[in-house]
């Protein structure tokens, strides 16, 4: 279609993720949820640090956690499509007691 | 959606209901049942006392891992009889936080499926826990 | 005589109540509860359809057994929540005839004690059982 | 004392057990116990042989049984005293389940 064209490929390529966050997080942050726009072919490490430059707070306690992406945990390379339900997983406690 | 087979693995907000746990797991083939609960103990691992926990669960993914758990104990034992409940909010000492019971021909089965599963519970399954007592509060991680 | 104490291995002639065995364990130092429960199944050992199970002890000598394998674990583990429960007379299938539970702060002791201790229960306490089918009764041996 | 002298060895040496039967022995024998006299000195393999002797349909059950003499498991060559329990105990299943 000709109207292709005169989309910009910024517009074009930026998908919106919804960000999860618990327990200590979540407190950190002070929401349980936060949507970001990103642009197209951003992975989850990038949207962490677009996360730590609008929660600096959060910075000492992201690198222990482990992320999911659509309720799979997924490796920071891990590439966002729009919709994406991003989820930061602190460490779960559990695996001594 | 909610059949009986869907509660079978479960994040609830009130106390977990031990009997219908072990009921998702009857048949008639069972020999042997392992029921594992865990509990809120008086000493937390820091050492500290402890008066209360508070847990936290990502709640969709909770379940979704607790599916997949079983899922893995039918692959590698072709356990088809297992459920799972987890707890969240606020317990007080004594209370189950979570309830897996393992229904099996018998019985060594029973106690080392039942082992994995809350060994990969508590490892995979996105719940937290926080530590509340005299000293403050804190998330244990 | 009969303190909650001794009630903690116990032969019974009627259902086992499986939360009062678990109360006996009750601590608030219990991490973990690891509760095993022996259960009729529709087919024996020997492969023919069964039932019913008739169970008979020489009950004086299997409550002094349970007790010498429940001093066992406090020597091995330092575990002294423990209780055993084991019903004789005829059983339906589905219904338990044993029940053990067994409380620690950490759950794989729980799971390794409560497995030692059915093991042991299977051993040496004198109880015997009677399949009871369509094709006659048979004592297991 | 005087008196002893005049009891005779047999009198005075003779043990009475209490034999308890469970599960197929119970049945073979028709009674749940039944009590025994014996000489002085007589050990549990004594009494079974006495036990076979009356009861001769138990010998093809008795082999595999294990015994208990006052609720603990004991060996054949255990010395019998008077007023002791004697149990027979048939090989219990549950091991394998």
């Amino acid at each position: 279609m000709q109207t292709d064209r005169f989309v910009t490929p910024a517009a074009r390529d930026t998908v919106l993720v919804k960000v999860r966050f618990f327990a200590t997080h979540r407190e950190t942050v002070g929401a349980d949820r936060v949507s970001f726009e990103l642009p197209g072919g951003a992975s989850v490490a990038d949207l962490i640090e677009t996360l730590v430059a609008r929660f600096p707070d959060i910075q000492p306690v992201v690198g222990a956690a482990r992320f999911a992406v659509n309720r799979e945990y997924a490796a920071p390379t891990t590439i966002l499509h729009d919709g994406d339900e991003v989820a930061l997983i602190p460490p779960v406690a559990g695996g001594r007691s | 959606m909610a059949t009986e087979l869907d509660r079978r693995f479960q994040v609830v907000d009130s106390p977990i209901d031990a009997a219908a746990v072990m009921r998702r797991v009857q048949h008639p083939g069972n020999g042997a049942i392992c029921v594992f609960y865990g509990v809120v103990r008086d000493h937390a691992l820091s050492g500290r006392q402890t008066s209360q926990l508070h847990y936290e669960a990502y709640r969709e993914m909770a379940e979704e891992k607790m599916t997949e758990i079983a899922d893995d104990l039918y692959r590698r034992w072709g356990i088809d009889r297992v459920a799972m409940t987890h707890r969240i909010g606020r317990l007080g000492i004594g209370e189950p936080s979570v309830v897996i019971a393992v229904g099996t021909p018998h019985r060594k089965l029973a106690f080392e499926a039942c082992e994995y599963a809350i060994d990969r519970l508590k490892a995979e399954v996105p719940i937290w826990k926080k530590e509340i007592g005299p000293d403050g509060e804190e998330w244990v991680e």
